[in-house]
C-alpha cells in the first residue's frame, strides 16, 4: 500500500538518508530500529512531506541546504510531490519526535484540534478511545498542554495523531518519557490499532524492545542506510541487531 | 520534493581559510588574509573615504553623519536583539536621554562638548539601564512593547511636567567645531562600535550572551545570573545609542521631545532586516541604504513615506535574510551542481 | 537670468503646509508674470523649492525636519527660506542652524511660540536674520480673543466660560492664560480647562459639566480635526453655549461646514490674518481671496495662506530696496519694511523681527474672527474689517 | 454614573479596536502592523463608495468590508508568506505595509478633517440622567456581539480551532492536515474584516484621517498586551482597565494625564505580570 | 550510613493552581549515592527536580543543602553551589555548536572558580575542555558531532549534551531527569559506566528514570511518588518487591515481568 523508493536527503553536503527503500502493507506495523542519528526522525518527516516544507522554508529564508530525492509511493499514486497537509488528507499522519504539542491549548482542545480532518461522529468516538488507552488523560482535559509532564505531553501526542484518523500513522519515538506501565500498554494498543482500526503503522524507535514483538516487518538504520531487513523473528535472531538493540 | 533536477544537487563548499566550526581560522597565506580582511578593509576604507568623495555634496555629508547615528542605533538593536534575545522597540529612548543628558551638561554646567558626548554615552547607558531594568524578566513581544512605551513616556513627562525646557526643548548648544570633525567622529565610534561588538560576541562572554538568547533557563541551571548579562546587554545598546543620541544634539545644536519620536525607534530594526539581522555589519549596510534612499525620494514630497515603506518591504520580502546574510554566504562558498 | 530660489520647508501634507505652499506659489506666479525681482538692474524671476518636513505628523522627529531645511540651503542651493518649519518645536530648533548659515528665513505659518522673537529680540545679532510674518500666541490672546470675548460679553451679556483644550502645549498654555486673564475681566470661567488627548472622539463628558453649569460661551481651543465632532455632539446635545474655535481650530476650513453636516453653524473661529477668509481689511484683501480662488477653486483655508502669500512680496520688496541678495543687507532692508498689504499695513518690530499687529488694518496686521452662518464665514472681529454680525444659536437665550 | 456609562463606551470603543488585532495575532501569531492601516482603508473605502459612487450606506459598508477583508488576504498571500516565522521581519514588513497604505492614501486626498461617515442611528438618549447618543450605545451592543461572535468562531468551530493550532506549532498542525498557507490567509482575511467592521461602527463618531490609524494601532497594541497576547477575556479586561483609567484619569487628574496613566497602567502591569493580566506565555516559556 | 546527608528535603508541598504536585515529599541523599526516583507519568518528579533546584518555588517546606535551605533562592545561586540539573525536555542553546554549548557553563563563576578553566587567558582553551567533555560523554572527538550546531542534533545526542553541561559546572550534585530515555541500548550500555565513573569521583546524583533495569544496577537507593506522594523509599529489590509500588506503578504482573 505504501512504498518509498531510493530515498535520499542531504543536509547540505552529508547524507543523511542514503538510498533507503521500505514499504509498509495493510494493517502492518513496520519497526524501524536506529540509534542515535541513524536517521529515523529523518526518514519520518520525509514519509509525511514535513522535510519538503523545512527545505521549502529554509529556501525562503535563503539557504537551500535541504535537498531530497526519491519516491514515495501511495495506493498506487506518486505523492512525493504533495504537501504534507495534502498528505495528512489521504491518511499519512506523523506523530512527530519531541512531542510538539500545542502548549496554549488544553488537552481537550489538543485533541479536537487533531480532529481537523474527522467528522464530529469519528471524532468522539477516536476521543473515547484515545482516553481508554491512555487514562492518565481523562484526569487532565482542562489542563494546558505546555504544563503537562514530558509523559504525559508524549500521550497527547500520540492521542492527537489518532484524532486525525490516520490510514497510515508515523510514530516517532513514541515511547520516549513513557513510565513501563503505559509503554506496555502503549505497544499492546499499536497492535490494536493496527488490528482493530485497520491503520497501517511505522514506528521508530531506538529502544526497541518493548516495539520489537509487535512488529511485522522491520528495517535497522545505520548512518543513513537500511542495513538489515526482515520479519520480526529474521531480526530477533539477527545477532548484530540482538546485542545492538537487546543489550544481551 | 525537488521537480528539476532529479538527478544533482546543489553542492555547497566552504571557500579555503574558513573552517566549518566558527573562530578558527587557519591563515596560510596573503591570499587567504585578503580574503578575509578584504570585506573588512572595505567597509572601513569606504567609511574614511566617504566625506571625502562627498567633498561636492555638503549635504550628503550631512546625510552620512544621520546615517552613522541609525547606524550605531541599529547595531545596539542588533546586539540586543540577536545576541541577547531583548527585541527593543525603544531606540529613541536611548538617543533622547543620550541628547537630554549632552544638553544639560552643555548648557547647565558649561562642559565643553568632548566631554558632554562621552560622559552622555556612559552616563546615559546607566540611566536606561536603571530604567529598563524591571522589565528585564519581561519575554519576547512583551518586552519589545513595554520598550516602545518608555520613549512615549518620557516624551509625555517631559511635557506634562514642562521640564528641561518642556515642549520647546533646549536651545543654544555647543556645535561641533567643523563638520569634518562631525563627521570623523561619528564614523570612527562607528567602526569602533562595530568591530567592539564582533570582538565581543565571539568571546565566551558573547556565548553567555547568546546562550541567554536561546534558553535562559540553562543558562540559570549554569549558575550565571541572566539578569546580570541582559543589563549588561541593555547597557551596552544603550550607550550606542546614547553617543549618537549627543551627537545629534550638538550637530543641531538642540535637544527636544521630538528626540523621543518613533523614528528612531523604527528605522534601525527596519535597517536591521534590510542587512540581516545578527551580522552587526549588516545593519550598518542596511543604514547606508535606507536613509539615502529616504533622501533621495525626499522630491517626491508626500508620497515618499508610501514609497519608502514598498522599497523597505520589496527588500524584506525578497531577501529577507538579509543582505548581508546573503552576501556573506555567497562570499564564502562555492556552488556547483553535483550528480547524485 | 538665474532664479532667486525660495526654500520652503513645510509639512505639505498638512492644511499649515499646503496652504502655504499654495499661497506661495501664487505670489511667485504673480510677481513672475510681472517681470519677477529686480535685483540691482537686473530682473531676476523666482524659483520655489518645497521640501516635506512633515513635521506636523506624530511620531517623527524634528530632526527630520532640520533635514530638510539643511537640504534646502546646502542642495538646493536656496537663497532664502520663506514658510516653516510648521510646529513651535521645529522653528525653534532651526533658528541655530539657520543663523549658521547666514540664512534669511521668513515665518509665515504654524510655530506660533512668542519664545521665537524673543529669542531673536535677546540675541539680535546672531538672529538677525529670522523674521516672523504671521501672528504669535500672545498677541492673539491678549489682543484678539479677550478683546473679541468682551465685546461678546457686552453685547449679549454673556459672562460665563467653559474652557476645553486639546493636549498639546499651546493649547494648555493658552487655556491657562485665558482663564487667568477673563477672571480678571469680570468672567466666571467655570472650571479649570478640560484637556482632551490628540484624537479624542468623544467629548460628551466635557459638554455635559459645561451645561450643567450654564457655560455660555465654550472656548474650544484644538488643532485636531476631532473638534468636528465636539461640535456635532454639541448641536446633538443643544448645549445652549456659544462655541469659539480659537487659534489654528479645525472650524477655520471651508470644509469644515460639510465635516459637521452643518451643526458647526454658530461656531466662532479665528483665522489668524485677514484674507485667509473673505473680508474688506485692505483693498487688496479681496484681490487675494479671489486671485486664491481662481487658482485653486476654493476659498484660503486658513492660518499660512494669506501670511505666506505676503511673505513672498515682503521678500521682493525688502530685495529691491537692498539690490542684492545679500543676507546682511536684504535682512537690514526686511527690518525697514512698511507695506500696505492682504491683511494690513505689514511692519517688523525692529527689535524682535515679529510683525507688528493690531486691530487696525492701517497700523499694523489684522488677524480675523468669523462666525459660520448659513454655511458661509461672516467676519464679525476686528470691527474695523467686519461684515456681519455675530448671532446666538435659537436655543440660547440672551442672558440678563 | 456617567464615569460608569463613558467608561464603559470608552472600554468598548477600546476593545472594538483590539479585535482584530488580537484575532490575527492569537491565529496565526503575526503582530499584524498594518492593523491600523486597515482601519482608515475601511473607512475611507465606505466613504469613497459613499460619496463618489453615490451607493446606499448599507450597500457600501458591505463592499467595503468584503474589500478589505480582501486587501487583507492579498496582504497576507502576496507579501507576509515569504517571512512566515521571523517576528521582527513581520513587524517592520507589515508595519510598512501600513505605512504604504496611509501615506498612500493621504497622498490620495485623504488630509484633513472633512472626511466623516453618517451615524446609522440619530439622536439620544438619557440613561440615569446622563445623555448618551444612540451610535455609542451601538458601539457597546456591536462591540460585545462581535466579541461573542468571534469568540464562538475560534473556541468551537472546526477552522477557529486549527488555526489556533497553526498559530502554535505549525509544524505540528502540518502533520495533522492543516494547511498552514491557506489558514493564515483566511486568518488574516478574518483579522483585517474586523478592524473593518470596528471601523465602521466607530467611525461614524469620529472622522477619517490618518492619524487615526497610528493611534488604533497604538491602541490596539496595548489593549493586546495588557490583556496577554491571543487571550480574549485578557483583552476584554484589559479594554476596561485602560478604557477606566483614561476615563478616571480624566475625571479626577486632568486629561493631559491621560496618556501618561495609560503608559504606566501598561508598563506595571506588565511588570507585575510579565504576560498580561490573562497570558500564560511567561510560565508556559519557563515550564521545565 | 553514617555522616550528614547532603541533601534532606522535607515535607515539601507544591500545587499548581489546584493540582496537588507534591504532597508532603521527604528524603535524605548520602554524599555520593546515587538516588533513583521513579513514578507514573504526573507524578510530580519534574517538579521535585524543580523545587530542589530553584525553578519552581515550594509552597510549603525546606530542601537543605549542606544544612542551608534553598527555598527561595534563585535557580543560577542554587547551581552556583554546585547542585544541578538536567532538564527533561532538553534545552541546548540551539544555535550554537555542540561544543560551544558546554563554553556558557564553563564561564560561570562556579567553573571558573572550581575548575581553574581560565587556561591561561587563551582563547580557545576552554574550547578545548569543552570537547574533553563530549567525548567522556560520548561523542567522537574526531568526528563531526561536537562541532554541529545543536538544532541539527538528533534527541540522543541532545540528551547527552544536558548532561555534559551539568559535568562542565564540576557539580557536586547533578539531577539527571530522564537521561537515559532516548538512547538505544548499546549507547546505555556507555553510559552506565560512565554514571559509574561519576559516582566513583564523589558526585552524588539523583536519576529521574523510567529505564528500570538499568537504573536498578547503578542506584544505591529508590524512591517512588504517585501523585506527588512518596509511596515508598528503599533499596532496588526492597522498592521492587513493595506491593504498593507494584500496585500503583507497574499496574499488572504483565508489565512488572516486562520490566
Ligand atoms: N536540520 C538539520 N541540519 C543538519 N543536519 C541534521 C539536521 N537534522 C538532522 N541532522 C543530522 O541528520 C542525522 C540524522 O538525524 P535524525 O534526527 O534523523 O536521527 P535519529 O535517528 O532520529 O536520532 P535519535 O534517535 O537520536 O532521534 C544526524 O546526524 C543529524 O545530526
Ligand atoms: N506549571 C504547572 N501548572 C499546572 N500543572 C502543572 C504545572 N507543572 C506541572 N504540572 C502538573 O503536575 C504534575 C506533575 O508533573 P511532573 O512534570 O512533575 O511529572 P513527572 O513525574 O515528571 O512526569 P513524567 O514522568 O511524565 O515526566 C503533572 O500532572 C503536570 O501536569
Ligand atoms: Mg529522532
Ligand atoms: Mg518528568
Amino acid at each position: 500500500m505504501f512504498e518509498a523508493l531510493g530515498l535520499m536527503v542531504f543536509y547540505e553536503n552529508m547524507l543523511a538518508l542514503n538510498n533507503v527503500s521500505l514499504a509498509c502493507g495493510d494493517n502492518q506495523i513496520v519497526g524501524v530500529f536506529g540509534a542515535n542519528s541513524a536517521g529515523k526522525s529523518t526518514l519520518m518527516y520525509t514519509l509525511s512531506g514535513i522535510m519538503d516544507d523545512i527545505a521549502k522554508k529554509e529556501q525562503m529564508a535563503g539557504g537551500e541546504r535541504i535537498t531530497l530525492r526519491g519516491r514515495i509511493n501511495y495506493k498506487g499514486r506518486d505523492i512525493s510531490h504533495d504537501k504534507p497537509s495534502k498528505r495528512a488528507k489521504a491518511g499519512i499522519i506523523l506523530c512527530p519526535e519531541r512531542r510538539r504539542i500545542f502548549p496554549e491549548s488544553s488537552v481537550l482542545e489538543n485533541l479536537k484540534i487533531g480532529g481537523y480532518l474527522a467528522n464530529p461522529d469519528q471524532a468522539a468516538e477516536t476521543l473515547e478511545y484515545v482516553f481508554k488507552i491512555f487514562p492518565p488523560l481523562t484526569k487532565i482535559v482542562r489542563r494546558l498542554g505546555g504544563f503537562l509532564s514530558g509523559g504525559e505531553q508524549q500521550m497527547l501526542a500520540i492521542g492527537r495523531a489518532l484524532m486525525a484518523q490516520p490510514k497510515l500513522l508515523l510514530l516517532d519515538e513514541p515511547l520516549l518519557g513513557l513510565s513501563p506501565a503505559i509503554q506496555y500498554w502503549l505497544a499492546k494498543s499499536i497492535k490494536e490499532i493496527a488490528e482493530e482500526r485497520g491503520v497501517a503503522i511505522i514506528v521508530a524507535e531506538q529502544y526497541a524492545r518493548p516495539i520489537m514483538p509487535i512488529i511485522d516487518y522491520g528495517y535497522i538504520l545505520e548512518n543513513g542506510s537500511a542495513v538489515v531487513e526482515g520479519d520480526k523473528d529474521d531480526l530477533m535472531n539477527n545477532p548484530d541487531v540482538k546485542s545492538a538493540y537487546f543489550g544481551a | 520534493m525537488a521537480k528539476a533536477h532529479e538527478s544533482r544537487r546543489k553542492e555547497r563548499l566552504d571557500r579555503g581559510v574558513k573552517v566549518r566550526s566558527d573562530g578558527v581560522y587557519a591563515v596560510a597565506s596573503w591570499r587567504e588574509m585578503a580574503f578575509l580582511l578584504g570585506p573588512r578593509l572595505l567597509l572601513i576604507a569606504g567609511l574614511m573615504v566617504m566625506p571625502l568623495v562627498l567633498w561636492p555634496a555638503p549635504y550628503w555629508q550631512k546625510v552620512l553623519t544621520i546615517i552613522c547615528i541609525y547606524s550605531l542605533l541599529a547595531i545596539g538593536f542588533d546586539f540586543l536583539a540577536h545576541y541577547v534575545g531583548l527585541v527593543s522597540l525603544g531606540g529613541a529612548l536611548y538617543i533622547g536621554v543620550g541628547a537630554y543628558i549632552s544638553a544639560l551638561l552643555n548648557t547647565e554646567m558649561g562642559l565643553p562638548l568632548w566631554a558632554t558626548i562621552p560622559l552622555a554615552t556612559v552616563l546615559g547607558g546607566m540611566v536606561c539601564t536603571v530604567l529598563l531594568w524591571p522589565c528585564l524578566p519581561l519575554r519576547g513581544v512583551y518586552f519589545a512593547i513595554v520598550s516602545l512605551m518608555f520613549p512615549l513616556l518620557a516624551a509625555r513627562l517631559i511635557e506634562a511636567f514642562d521640564i528641561f525646557g518642556g515642549t520647546d526643548g533646549i536651545m543654544g548648544l555647543d556645535g561641533f567645531p567643523n563638520k569634518w570633525s562631525e563627521m570623523y567622529v561619528l564614523i570612527i565610534c562607528l567602526l569602533l562600535a562595530l568591530f567592539a561588538l564582533r570582538r565581543l560576541v565571539n568571546e565566551d562572554v558573547g556565548l553567555v550572551f547568546r546562550g541567554v538568547k536561546d534558553n535562559d533557563q540553562s543558562v540559570k541551571a549554569s549558575g550565571i545570573d541572566i539578569t546580570r548579562y541582559k543589563a549588561l546587554g541593555v547597557f551596552i545598546a544603550s550607550s550606542l545609542g546614547c553617543l549618537g543620541g549627543a551627537c545629534l544634539a550638538h550637530i543641531y545644536m538642540w535637544a527636544g521631545i521630538s528626540q523621543f519620536a518613533l523614528d528612531f525607534s523604527i528605522i534601525p530594526i527596519a535597517a536591521t532586516v534590510v542587512g540581516g539581522g545578527g551580522t552587526l555589519a549588516g545593519p550598518v549596510i542596511g543604514c547606508l541604504i535606507l536613509v539615502p534612499i529616504s533622501e533621495l525620494l525626499r522630491d517626491f514630497g508626500t508620497l515618499r513615506i508610501a514609497v519608502y515603506a514598498l522599497i523597505l518591504m520589496a527588500f524584506i520580502v525578497f531577501k529577507s535574510e538579509g543582505l548581508m546574510s546573503y552576501g556573506a554566504r555567497k562570499y564564502n562558498q562555492f556552488e556547483h551542481w553535483v550528480e547524485i | 537670468a538665474e532664479p532667486i530660489v525660495l526654500g520652503c520647508p513645510l509639512s505639505t501634507a498638512f492644511l499649515y503646509g499646503w496652504d502655504a505652499e499654495r499661497a506661495i506659489n501664487l505670489a511667485v506666479e504673480e510677481i513672475n508674470a510681472a517681470g519677477g525681482v529686480k535685483v540691482g538692474k537686473e530682473m531676476r524671476p523666482l524659483k520655489v523649492e518645497v521640501i516635506d518636513t512633515r513635521d506636523l505628523e506624530p511620531g517623527v522627529p524634528v530632526s527630520e525636519a532640520l533635514m530638510g531645511v539643511e537640504k534646502l540651503i546646502l542642495e538646493k542651493h536656496a537663497n532664502f527660506i520663506v514658510g516653516g518649519p510648521v510646529r513651535s518645536e521645529a522653528a525653534l530648533a532651526a533658528m541655530a542652524l539657520l543663523s549658521k548659515h547666514k540664512m534669511i528665513s521668513i515665518l509665515t505659518t504654524g510655530a506660533l511660540t512668542p519664545k521665537y522673537h524673543a529669542m531673536v529680540g535677546k540675541n539680535p545679532e546672531k538672529f538677525k536674520y529670522l523674521f516672523r510674518i504671521s501672528g504669535e500666541a500672545k498677541w492673539m490672546v491678549l489682543g484678539e480673543l479677550v478683546p473679541c470675548l468682551e465685546d461678546i460679553g457686552k453685547q449679549f451679556k454673556l459672562d460665563k466660560l467653559f474652557i476645553m483644550v486639546q493636549d498639546v502645549a499651546h493649547a494648555r498654555a493658552g487655556g491657562g492664560i485665558l482663564k487667568k486673564v477673563m477672571s480678571k475681566k469680570g468672567w466666571k470661567v467655570l472650571a479649570d480647562p478640560v484637556v482632551y488627548p490628540t484624537g479624542t472622539t468623544d467629548f460628551s463628558m466635557g459638554l455635559l459639566e459645561a451645561k450643567k453649569n450654564g457655560a455660555q460661551v465654550i472656548i474650544i481651543w484644538m488643532d485636531m480635526p476631532e473638534s468636528a465632532i465636539l461640535l456635532k455632539q454639541w448641536y446633538d446635545m443643544k448645549v445652549p453655549a456659544l462655541p469659539f474655535g480659537t487659534i489654528i481650530a479645525a472650524a477655520e476650513q471651508p470644509g469644515f461646514w460639510k465635516a459637521t453636516d452643518g451643526k458647526g453653524e454658530y461656531c466662532l473661529a479665528n483665522v489668524v490674518n485677514a484674507g485667509n477668509a473673505p473680508s474688506e481689511a485692505t483693498p487688496w484683501t479681496m484681490k487675494f481671496v479671489n486671485a486664491y480662488q481662481k487658482k485653486y477653486g476654493m476659498e484660503p483655508e486658513g492660518y499660512g495662506t494669506s501670511s505666506s502669500y505676503m511673505a513672498v512680496y515682503v521678500l521682493k520688496d525688502a530685495i529691491e530696496r537692498a539690490g542684492t541678495l545679500n543676507s546682511d543687507k536684504v535682512a537690514d532692508a526686511l527690518k525697514k519694511t512698511d507695506l500696505m498689504g492682504v491683511y494690513g499695513r505689514i511692519r517688523f518690530d525692529p527689535k524682535t523681527n515679529q510683525i507688528i499687529p493690531s486691530l487696525d488694518p492701517k497700523e499694523g496686521a489684522v488677524g480675523t474672527v468669523f462666525q459660520w452662518q448659513a454655511g458661509k464665514r461672516v467676519v464679525v472681529f476686528p470691527p474695523k474689517i467686519a461684515t456681519g454680525k455675530i448671532l446666538l444659536p435659537p436655543w440660547m437665550k440672551q442672558g440678563k | 454614573m456617567d464615569i460608569l456609562i463613558y467608561g464603559v463606551i470608552n472600554s468598548a470603543t477600546l476593545a472594538l479596536m483590539a479585535l482584530g488585532f488580537t484575532l490575527v495575532y492569537g491565529v496565526s501569531r503575526l503582530p499584524n502592523f498594518a492593523h491600523g492601516a486597515l482601519y482608515v482603508l475601511a473607512g475611507y473605502i465606505c466613504w469613497l463608495l459613499l460619496n463618489r459612487l453615490g451607493l446606499p450606506y448599507i450597500l457600501a459598508i458591505a463592499l467595503a468590508l468584503g474589500l478589505v477583508a480582501v486587501v487583507g488576504g492579498a496582504m497576507y498571500q502576496l507579501i507576509l508568506v515569504r517571512i512566515r516565522g521571523m517576528s521582527i521581519s513581520e513587524i517592520i514588513a507589515s508595519y510598512a505595509i501600513g505605512l504604504a497604505i496611509l501615506e498612500g492614501l493621504r497622498w490620495g486626498g485623504l488630509k484633513g478633517g472633512t472626511f466623516t461617515l453618517p451615524a446609522f442611528l440619530e439622536g439620544s438618549v438619557d440613561i440615569a440622567g446622563v445623555s448618551v447618543d444612540f451610535q455609542r450605545i451601538l458601539v457597546v451592543v456591536l462591540g460585545a456581539l462581535l466579541v461573542g461572535l468571534l469568540y464562538f468562531f475560534v473556541n468551537h468551530t472546526r477552522l477557529g480551532l486549527a488555526l489556533k493550532g497553526m498559530a502554535q506549532d505549525e509544524r505540528a498542525a502540518l502533520t495533522l492536515g492543516i494547511d498552514s498557507d491557506r489558514m493564515a490567509v483566511a486568518s488574516m482575511a478574518l483579522g483585517s474584516l474586523s478592524a473593518a467592521v470596528a471601523a465602521l461602527i466607530l467611525l461614524p463618531l469620529g472622522s477619517i484621517v490618518v492619524e487615526a490609524g497610528y493611534h488604533v494601532l497604538i491602541m490596539a497594541v496595548a489593549v493586546c498586551i495588557v490583556g496577554g497576547l491571543g487571550s480574549w477575556t485578557g483583552a476584554i479586561l484589559a479594554a476596561f482597565v485602560i478604557g477606566f483609567a483614561q476615563i478616571l484619569t480624566t475625571a479626577y487628574l486632568g486629561a493631559h494625564f491621560q496618556v501618561v496613566v495609560a503608559i504606566l497602567a501598561i508598563i506595571l502591569t506588565l511588570i507585575l505580570r510579565p504576560s498580561g493580566l490573562f497570558g500564560k506565555q511567561k510560565e508556559l516559556e519557563e515550564r521545565v | 550510613m553514617a555522616g550528614e546527608p547532603i541533601l534532606s528535603v522535607r515535607d515539601v508541598n507544591k500545587t499548581f493552581g489546584g493540582v496537588k504536585a507534591l504532597t508532603e515529599v521527604s528524603f535524605n541523599l548520602m554524599p555520593g549515592n546515587i538516588l533513583g526516583v521513579i513514578g507514573p507519568n504526573g507524578s510530580g518528579k519534574t517538579t521535585l527536580v524543580n523545587v530542589i533546584t530553584g525553578f519552581v518555588k515550594a509552597d510549603s517546606g525546606q530542601v537543605l543543602y549542606k544544612g542551608k535551605d534553598l527555598v527561595g533562592t534563585a535557580p543560577h545561586k542554587i547551581a552556583d553551589r554546585g547542585l544541578t540539573r538536567t532538564f527533561q525536555v532538553m534545552r541546548p542553546y540551539y544555535s550554537l555548536p555542540a561544543y560551544k554549548n558546554l563554553i556558557v557553563p564553563l564561564f560561570s563563576p562556579r567553573a571558573r572558580r572550581t575548575g581553574g578553566w581560565r587556561g591561561g587567558g587563551r582563547m580557545g582553551s576552554r574550547d578545548t575542555v569543552a570537547v574533553d567533555i563530549l567525548e567522556e560523554i560520548g561523542f567522537e572527538r574526531e568526528s563531526y558531532v561536537p562541532y554541529k550546531t545543536a538544532s541539527s542534533l538528533p534527541t540522543g545526542y541532545l540528551k547527552r549534551l544536558e548532561l555534559a553541561r551539568c559535568l562542565a559546572l564540576r557539580p557536586e550534585i547533578i539531577i539527571c531527569d530522564e537521561v537515559f530515555s532516548g538512547l538505544s541500548m548499546s549507547e546505555m550500555a556507555s553510559m552506565v559506566p560512565l554514571m559509574e565513573k561519576l559516582q566513583m569521583e564523589g558526585i552524588t546524583l539523583i536519576m529521574v528514570e523510567h529505564r528500570l533495569r538499568e537504573l536498578f544496577r547503578l542506584a544505591n537507593r529508590v524512591m517512588v511518588l504517585n501523585f506527588g506522594a512518596k509511596i515508598a523509599e528503599g533499596v532496588p529489590v526492597e522498592v521492587m518487591a513493595d506491593k504498593q509500588v507494584k500496585e500503583a506503578y507497574f499496574g499488572s504482573e504483565e508489565v512488572f515481568s516486562y520490566v
